[in-house]
């Protein structure tokens, strides 16, 4: 059973003038599913991005722009959203979009019966959700309302003000109630069982292979959509990829560290960064991180620019504080931007630290380990660290390296000292991060942080409605937590170096959400 | 014969019976969940408890088996986590085509390949010929195939341009994982093969053939062939599973949508029944294939009798 | 007469690790069309190499021919390319090896292994070849060849495989065939079946045949002429009756002195010493060390061949014209020549039994339902200090009774007593091990009994560590030089290994691993069958002062009635798993009651060719019946002359004479 | 008598053969042919000197002991350690001052490739030791108890194959900390199965043989058996097999420690560095090259050494 699809190759070769426009990319893993109500990964959503739309888009900058949705009415208290959906828009069988196929999919993302693990995505920030969730609150209560076709009325806990970007993810996109009725069990299994809205359609699903999808001619913005058809192969071997591009059998290819060195001054290399934040947690109960001087001697202990300019040199930067370096703060300015430098390497006030903590200990550390999960990256910042610690403090850190599940296991277990995590961002502002260290009750996967003053700052940022003032309780926030508490050690934000064809412009990848974008891509 | 299978199918039975509580009551044991952990951190444990109830996984362990088991009989090995909304079996079915492909294949020209080297080795004791073959045996398994897999993808498919590099589009994206799983194979079977005609070579029906005039290929082929294979067939048992069952490496390095890293992936994400339809899946080809073994060795040497109980 | 093979001055010599045995010095001898030459003499003296020399069949990396020519038509063998000599082998030598058992592959049908041959010279298509192959076989005398030919070797008994081995070697009439030892797995019956089909053979395509035996009964039936080697040379050729009538040199004469005389009641005469090492071969005449006519010349130099007359030669220095006359030396050494008195033959009526065994059966599981009932009540007991014969026709379960009695087989039923006490079903570990040290057994097939990856020495010693029964390692290996020098074995093969002895030396090493652990009772299973007769005497002689010394207990299974009368006390014959018969030696040999005893009595070869000549003798029709599927009643009677309508019924076994037991419905 | 000479066999009558007394009859002589020819040497012994006749095998035991002495030596050949980083030289082809190169950390290979030479030879002894141990035991013992025992055992063999090898391992991660005791426990666990196997199929045609038989008519025990006859006479497959436990065994340890099992950096295996340098084989092949041909040396000595030995054992294959 090979897929019949005609080699990309041939089309390109004879140059007539209304060839079609094909893109050839590769997926680094399979893709799980494409039901959009319970998938998770990075992969699904991808595809599903393209193929589908919410009611905002981000666009090449990674701002929420207008798609099914033409234009929001906000309320004075920020509370309530009135959507006005676009007119004429389709689902690629013909149906129109409807505020209804809205309201369908958000209350099926809930609903206790069909959610996924993405539920609080919309439990968390619409009216009433919660309590539907937990089943004490009917669908009517919640604050989801199809007023007719074209309106559709949200009302919030709070004001959310990166609300509009919500709506751009995947689980916010809508829904045909009668198509998925119909379908059943084999929704979104395949090609035939699932509708599109998006940019593109899928014609081709295979979960092991990948997809082929084509330009949506009943997609609204089908003019600005520069390619006609995309194949998207599943190649788990960085060097396949690699060999692929090479060969011209594909357009672009991320590369393994390793191989940048060679690569760094071509034409075709270039580097994207995630909202992907990688830091050391210190979990606070476990000797010798209870104690703040060890804690910092070991934050300011490494320099982690060397990390990425050497050993990672993928396009990755180092980190000063949690929150990545990109992520909005207000008025144009970003987050990092308004906070920055909260922690710089220095390796002398870094012993100092080491000699007070010591002291309060009482003379000597314990055995050290530091724990890592078993992918390159991780591993390779995990002996960095090791050989830093040794060099600038001599201190042995032993590593222990385990699967992913393992590792979050043991963390949660609280069989851990110091720990290499990461958190990717949902959606583009600081809360997706302040979020995580609120413990109530505190969280030994989050080293049993539980500061009475950080959560303090925290809940004022959620009901503030004030821009300005909001992100002022956001910066003091990640200011405790990193600064004065030392509960974490800042690494690195991930990046990714590439090559791309050089007739391939406008590539977009964003940082946060559902990161492959194919709308906007141009291709000579 | 009947009496012989019965028993068999009894034991095979049981024994899947055993593997299959064992794996489930050891992979619940592993950590993590089949959800997305990270995500589901920001909930309090009652929440957590709360999401896994509407999967049944809050229940008891033994409830859960005692479920499972329930379908099992039915023969429903019930629905992906992870491939979520995937029956089990029609996720097997989906991904073993192009392994089968491959492991057939590969099977085929290493065991074809391997049994000649190996007679070569053999009738050239102590020659350059002999030399050469164990040579090529012993880099067949002293480099991991991966390693010949990206030397083949390399100069093969992209420097020489003769083969696809990877994806799985037509017969010739076969050809190249073909190859280099096969390595391993051809070094396995040359080396036992040798070893075994050494032997048999020794024997005096050996003397016998030559008598008659035969010429050494007929010697070979007609008489030390088959009484060389009782080792051959008991590696090929274990060789033939793994191959058809798929090699996570070589099907990530020229892309193939196999079964391969299904196993490997599923239980890193946790995902119980993909686990365990594999499990099953595998151990009964496996199962099957030792008895397969067993009846050829009784077809191979017939002085082996195959009985119920006794030895 | 033309000749058809000669081998000229031919050396063949073994690479070992230990050096280089030079097994073949200097063979010279004719064949011509169809003649028949008989080689015989010492085991060990190179009859198989030879052979397998004209075959081009000894191990590449270990044999070395030194120097000779083997013409054959002319044709130097040694010098023809290997494509050529595939040709000829087959098509026009064939070869008839020595051990039927190893000799058929496993895994390929008979009919297959015959017609193999067929179509390599003959190209005839497969199903032709098959029928060939079927028409062979029944000509060879296999029962059923059409069904036959698609069953496996280990359905077949050693006589029926070497049978079949026959088979292949006639099956593309060869110009010469050669034999090496082709009876001496078989019972007397099918032996003399197997003759006349070869003399059959002979007469109808004038087949050359070059007969290896150290039977000379079969020898004087036979040959047209005899070729005796020693140490790895010819030490007299000439026609069968110069050979046995006027033989020259010593050592032929020791051989024919060796031959047990049915009635004489006299210890066995056997060449003292041992033979020589062919790693270092005397020389001088190799037999000069065991010769009491050598002369001071036979320590120094080889003697050439003299001839005698035209067609008889022999090498030995005796027959020059400087040798004294001989009838003066011999009686100098009249002494030392005249055979000590055997004993009398005890009367054990009264001894008290050692083993008994009473209504043994032995079935073995075919597929499905089916059972071959290879002993089916078999009752009979051996008394202490006696030799118990027994005899019978090839696969009529001889070796699986003594396998029984020794629990090497789980019985199917039937009890064994030794002592009085039951050594069936489950034992204590302590009393199986002190019957295993009591009783012993000495294995039928040689080659297969000795684990090809042990030394002489650890194969003897085995039972000596399994018992403890040697102090240190040197004692150890003092036991076992001595017992290898019982067994008439040069003590520097103890480091040796099994492979690289011929048939009758491995046979000697399974009678002293027997002894080593010196037991009470002793199973011998065809102990002498591949030996020649100067140590077939020598071993029966040891056996027999054992007995007399040690009170050894014998259960001797053989086909050599002969041997087996001259030795036993009393004599069981066993039909198709059961005892037919059973009586004192002489009582037997003077009144056979049962047709079938009577039978096999009547098909021993005697040594002497004018005798074997003209002899008549009754040969059997048919085979022995499927076991699987045996004759109701009396099991003889599909084969007996006397049968009748009455053994439709099973005869009961009754004591027909004192002592003398029988079960055929003809004794009344 | 007619004593005429053949003119085919005829003696050459030179001067001096004959003497006066050469005709006179002296009789037979009882000691004259009692010589050892051989001298009695053990079986190990004799092997021994069989093999070193082998040279294929004779190289391969100097090459072998050498790699074993660059194994203890090597890494105290230069002046840096295993573990030591210096990020400003990283990836450096082979030069003066790093025979081998070094890795993305500036690591130098040569002390880790030896490091890891130690490791990986501690494995395959590992490895050895289990086939030996348990696997040819374990299936000589099914093959010749036979029956219910046989049966049992193999289904238990069965399900130790059916249970997932990588449940276990991630288990086992949970129970113990990773390192070599780690890696030996999970290789003990199935690591010996196929042996187990192929010797059983071997025992079960010895088995009926007639010299075993012989054996247990002498009154020897199974143990006996196993010990004197089977393991001599299975001992080509024997060591055959142990020519792919050993590779696979070794890159099992380093899949072992890829997942976080076995060792944990900076310590490295032979398989660890070429699992490392597969990932960089387009542009620093030589990180690849280099522990590759360490392990192809040594496997292709092993096997070397191994025919030699399953030669220098079989008494028919004896020059
Ligand atoms: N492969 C071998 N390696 C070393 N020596 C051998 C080998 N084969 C035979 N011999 C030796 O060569 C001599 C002659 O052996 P051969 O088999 O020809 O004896 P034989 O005359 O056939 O004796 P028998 O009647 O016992 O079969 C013997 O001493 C034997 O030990
Ligand atoms: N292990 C066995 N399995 C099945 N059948 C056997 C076995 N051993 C012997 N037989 C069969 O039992 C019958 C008796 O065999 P046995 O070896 O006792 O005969 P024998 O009298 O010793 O013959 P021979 O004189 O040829 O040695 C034969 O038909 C033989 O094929
Ligand atoms: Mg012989
Ligand atoms: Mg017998």
């Amino acid at each position: 059973n090979f897929s019949d699809s005609s080699n990309g190759n041939s089309d390109s070769k004879d140059g007539s003038k209304d060839e079609k426009k094909t893109l050839k990319l590769s997926l680094e893993n399979d893709i799980p599913d494409l039901n959009q109500v319970k998938t998770t990964d990075g992969i699904s959503f991808g595809i599903l991005n393209n193929i589908m739309e919410g009611l905002y888009r981000l666009d090449e900058n990674h701002e929420a722009v207008p798609a099914m949705a033409e234009s929001v009415e906000i309320s004075e208290d920020k509370l309530t959203y009135t959507f006005k959906l676009r007119e004429g828009v389709k689902w690629s069988n013909g149906d129109p979009v409807t505020a209804a196929d809205f309201r369908y999919s958000w209350l099926r993302a809930i609903h206790p019966d069909t959610a996924g693990s993405y539920a609080f995505i919309i439990a968390d920030y619409v009216k009433g959700a919660a309590e539907f969730v937990e089943g004490v609150a009917t669908d009517s209560e919640v604050g989801i309302v199809a007023e007719d076709d074209t309106t559709l009325v949200v009302t919030l806990n709070e004001p959310t003000p990166y609300f509009l970007g919500l709506t751009a993810f995947v689980t916010y996109f809508p829904l045909n109630e009668k198509f998925v009725t119909e379908a059943g069990d084999d929704f979104a299994l395949t090609t035939e069982n699932i509708l599109f809205n998006g940019p593109f359609t899928m014609t081709e699903y295979d979960q092991a292979a990948g997809v082929k999808l084509v330009k949506n001619d009943k997609y609204w913005d089908k003019e600005n959509v520069g390619i006609d058809e995309v194949s998207l192969k599943v190649i788990k071997e960085n060097s396949t990829a690699l060999n692929l591009y090479e060969a011209g059998d594909l357009d672009r290819v991320y590369l393994s560290s390793s191989d940048i060195q060679s690569y760094q001054d071509d034409k075709e290399f270039g580097t994207e960064s995630k909202f992907n934040s990688w830091f050391v947690q210190f979990n606070l109960t476990k000797a010798p991180f209870d104690n703040v001087n060890i804690r910092k001697a070991f934050q300011l202990g490494y320099d982690p620019e060397i990390l990425t300019a050497q050993i990672l040199n993928n396009g990755s930067t180092p980190a000063s504080g949690v929150v990545a370096s990109g992520m909005a703060g207000v008025d144009g300015k970003l987050f990092r931007e308004l906070n920055p430098d909260l922690v710089t390497p220095n390796v002398e006030k870094a012993k100092e630290y080491l000699a007070a903590g010591l002291k309060e200990i009482g003379g000597t550390l314990p055995a050290i380990e530091i724990l890592t999960a078993d992918d390159t990256i991780a591993k390779d910042t995990a002996t960095f660290l090791q050989s830093e610690f040794k060099k600038n403090l001599g201190v042995d850190v032993n590593i222990s390296t385990k699967p992913y599940s393992g590792r979050l296991q043991a963390m949660r277990d609280d069989a851990y000292q110091m720990g290499i995590n990461k958190w990717g961002a949902d959606y583009n502002d600081a809360s997706t991060y302040m979020d995580l260290w609120v413990g109530t009750p505190a969280s030994p996967l989050r080293g049993h942080y539980s500061s009475t003053v950080y959560n303090d700052l925290v809940a004022k940022s959620k009901s503030e409605t004030d821009e300005v003032k909001r992100m002022d309780y956001l910066l003091e926030a990640e200011k405790a937590l990193v600064v004065d508490d030392a509960v974490i050690a800042p690494l690195y934000d991930e990046g990714k170096a590439f090559l791309q064809n050089a007739e391939v412009t406008n590539f977009t990848i964003h940082p946060y959400g559902a990161p492959l974008e194919l709308k906007y891509i141009k291709k000579k | 014969m009947k009496k012989f299978l019965a028993v068999r199918i009894v034991n095979i039975l049981v024994t899947l019976f055993v593997i299959a509580t064992v794996t489930f009551f050891l992979m619940k044991l592993l950590p993590g969940s089949p959800f997305d952990e990270e995500k589901l951190a920001g909930l309090s444990d009652e929440d957590r408890m709360e999401f896994y109830a509407r999967y049944g996984l809050d229940q008891p362990v033994a409830v859960q088996y005692a479920k499972y088991m329930g379908n099992l009989v039915k023969g429903d090995l019930g629905i992906s986590y992870y491939y979520k909304g995937q029956q089990v079996e029609s996720l097997i079915s989906s991904r073993i085509g192009p392994s089968a492909l491959l492991g057939a294949q590969a099977a085929l020209l290493g065991v074809s390949i391997g049994l000649i080297l190996g007679m070569i080795a053999a009738f050239r004791h102590n020659t350059m010929w002999d030399f050469f073959t164990m040579f090529i045996a012993v880099i067949g398994v002293a480099i991991p195939n991966f390693v010949f897999a990206a030397l083949l993808q390399y100069y093969v498919g992209l420097k020489w341009g003769i083969l696809p590099v990877a994806f799985w589009e037509s017969y010739d994206s076969s050809i190249l994982p073909t190859i280099a799983l096969s390595m391993m194979v051809i070094a396995l079977i040359a080396r036992f093969m040798r070893n075994e005609m050494l032997e048999v070579l020794q024997q005096d029906y050996i003397l016998t053939a030559k008598s008659k005039g035969l010429s050494q290929m007929n010697v070979i082929i007609r008489h030390t062939l088959r009484n060389s294979m009782i080792p051959i067939i008991t590696i090929l048992g274990p060789i033939t599973v793994s191959l058809l069952t798929g090699s996570l490496v070589i099907e990530n390095i020229f892309g193939v949508p196999g079964i391969g890293s299904l196993f490997v992936d599923s239980i890193k994400v946790n995902d119980y029944t993909t686990i365990m339809g594999l499990t099953l899946f595998y151990s009964a080809f496996y199962i099957l294939t030792i008895l397969v073994v067993d009846l050829l060795y009784g077809i191979v040497d017939p002085r082996i009798r195959l009985t119920g109980s006794k030895g | 007469m033309e000749p058809l093979l000669e081998v000229k001055d031919l050396y063949v010599s073994f690479h070992t690790q230990a050096g280089v045995v030079k097994a073949v010095r200097g063979v010279n001898f004719t064949v011509n069309k169809g003649e028949t030459l008989a080689i015989v003499g010492e085991s060990g003296s190179g009859k198989s190499v030879t052979s397998k020399a004209i075959m081009q069949l000894l191990p590449d990396h270990s044999a070395s021919y030194d120097s000779g020519k083997i013409l054959f038509d002319g044709q130097n063998i040694l010098e023809i390319s290997d494509k050529k000599m595939e040709s000829i082998r087959g098509s026009d030598i064939a070869m008839v090896f020595q051990d039927p058992m190893t000799a058929l592959n496993p895994t390929m049908t008979i009919g297959k292994q015959v017609a193999e041959s067929v179509m390599r010279h003959e190209k005839i298509s497969k199903k032709a070849a098959l029928q060939r192959a079927i028409e062979i076989l029944d000509l060879v005398g296999i029962p059923e060849p059409a069904t036959r030919v698609n069953q496996y070797p280990h359905q077949f008994s050693g006589g029926m495989r070497q049978r079949v081995v026959i088979a292949i070697a006639i099956a593309c009439n060869p110009r010469l065939l050669i034999a090496d030892e082709p009876t001496t797995a078989l019972d007397v019956t099918i032996q003399a079946q197997i003759l006349d089909l070869l003399k059959e053979i002979q007469r109808k395509t004038g087949t050359s045949i070059i007969l290896i035996t150290h039977d000379l009964g079969v020898v004087a039936n036979m040959a047209d002429k005899v070729a005796v080697m020693y140490a790895g040379k010819i030490v007299e050729e000439g026609t069968v009756e110069e050979v046995f009538e006027q033989s020259e040199h010593p050592y032929t004469w020791g051989l024919l002195k060796s031959i047990p005389n049915l009635e004489a009641n006299e210890q066995l005469y056997s060449i003292p010493g041992t033979p020589p090492d062919l790693l270092s071969p005397p020389v001088g005449d190799a037999f000069a060390a065991r010769n009491e006519f050598a002369m001071a010349i036979d320590y120094e130099v080889q003697p050439p061949m003299f001839a005698v007359s035209k067609t008889h030669t022999a090498a030995t220095w005796l027959l020059h014209e400087k040798a004294p006359d001989l009838s003066t030396v011999i009686q100098s050494t009249e002494r030392e020549l005249e055979r000590t008195k055997r004993r009398d033959r005890k009367d054990f009526a009264k001894t008290d039994s050692i083993i008994q065994v009473h209504k043994l059966k032995k079935h073995f599981h075919m597929s499905g339902n089916s059972y071959l009932k290879a002993v089916d009540g078999v009752s009979f007991d051996i008394r202490k200090g006696e030799t118990l014969g027994l005899v019978g026709e090839s696969g009529c379960g001889k070796s699986t009774t003594g396998r029984t009695i020794m629990r090497l087989y789980e019985p199917t039923g039937g009890e064994v007593y030794f002592n009085g006490k039951p050594i069936h079903g489950d034992l204590k570990k302590q009393d199986e091990n002190r019957i295993r040290q009591k009783m012993q057994m000495i294995f039928q097939d040689p080659y297969a009994s000795l684990d090809p990856r042990k030394k002489v020495i650890d194969s003897v010693a085995e039972g000596i560590d399994i018992h403890k029964l040697a102090a240190s390692v040197k004692d150890r290996r003092d036991i076992v030089q001595n017992l290898l020098e019982i067994v008439g074995l040069n003590k520097g093969f103890m480091n040796r290994y099994p492979h690289e002895f011929s048939g009758g030396q491995r046979q000697r090493i399974g009678i002293a691993r027997a002894l080593a652990v010196n037991p009470d009772v002793i199973i011998a299973d065809e102990p002498i069958s591949a030996l020649d007769v100067s140590i077939q005497a020598q071993v029966v002689n040891l056996l027999k002062d054992l007995q007399h010394e040690q009170d050894l207990t014998y259960l001797f299974i053989a086909h050599d009635i002969s041997m087996v009368k001259y030795i036993s006390d009393r004599i069981g014959v066993m039909y198709l798993g059961n005892l037919v018969e059973l009586a004192p030696t002489d009582e037997l040999s003077k009144e056979p009651l049962h047709p079938y005893t009577q039978a096999l009595l009547s098909a021993v070869p005697t040594p002497n060719p004018k005798i074997e000549r003209g002899r008549e003798r009754i040969i059997l029709t048919g085979d022995l019946p499927n076991p699987m599927n045996p004759p109701t009643g009396c099991r003889f009677r599909t084969r007996c002359p006397y049968a009748m309508e009455k053994c439709k019924e099973t005869p009961i076994w009754k004591e027909a004479k004192p002592n003398h037991f029988v079960a055929c419905h003809l004794i009344e | 008598m007619t004593n005429t000479n053949l003119e085919k066999y005829e003696v050459k009558e030179t001067e001096g053969v004959f003497r006066e007394d050469s005709f006179k009859v002296v009789g037979a002589k009882k000691e004259s042919q009692d010589t050892i020819a051989r001298p009695h040497v053990g079986i190990l012994k004799e092997s021994w000197l069989r093999l070193t006749k082998n040279k294929g095998a004779v190289v391969s035991l100097v090459i072998i002991s050498l790699l074993v002495l660059l194994a203890l030596l090597g890494p105290y050949m230069n002046e840096y350690t295993y573990e030591q980083t210096d990020y400003d030289k990283a990836f450096q082809e082979p030069n003066g001052e790093h025979w081998f190169g070094t890795d993305k950390f500036g690591r130098d290979q040569w002390t880790r490739i030896w490091e890891g030479t130690r490791i990986s030879l501690y494995i395959a002894l590992l490895a050895s030791v289990l086939d030996l141990a348990i696997g040819v035991i374990y299936g000589s013992i099914s093959a010749l108890v036979g029956g219910k025992v046989d049966n049992i055992m193999q289904r238990i063999i069965e399900v130790l194959v059916g249970i997932p090898n990588l449940i276990l391992i991630i288990l086992l991660i949970m129970l113990m900390k990773p390192g070599i005791f780690t890696i030996t426990v999970a290789m003990v666990i199935t690591g010996w199965v196929n042996m187990a196997r192929l010797v059983r199929s071997q025992v079960f045609k010895l088995k009926s043989q007639e010299f075993i038989l012989a054996s247990r008519a002498l009154g020897a025990s199974n143990g006996r058996l196993i010990k004197e006859h089977f393991i001599p006479n299975t001992l080509g497959l024997i060591i055959v097999n142990m020519m792919f436990t050993i590779p696979s065994a070794i890159f099992t340890e380093a899949f072992l420690s890829f997942i976080g099992l076995g060792l944990q950096e900076p310590l490295a295996s032979l398989g660890v560095l070429i699992n490392d340098g597969f990932e960089g084989m387009r542009n620093n092949f030589y990180l690849l090259l280099y522990p590759t041909l360490v392990i192809v040396g040594l496997m292709i000595c092993f096997n070397l050494l191994a025919d030699g030995l399953r030669d220098a054992l079989d008494p028919k294959m004896r020059k």
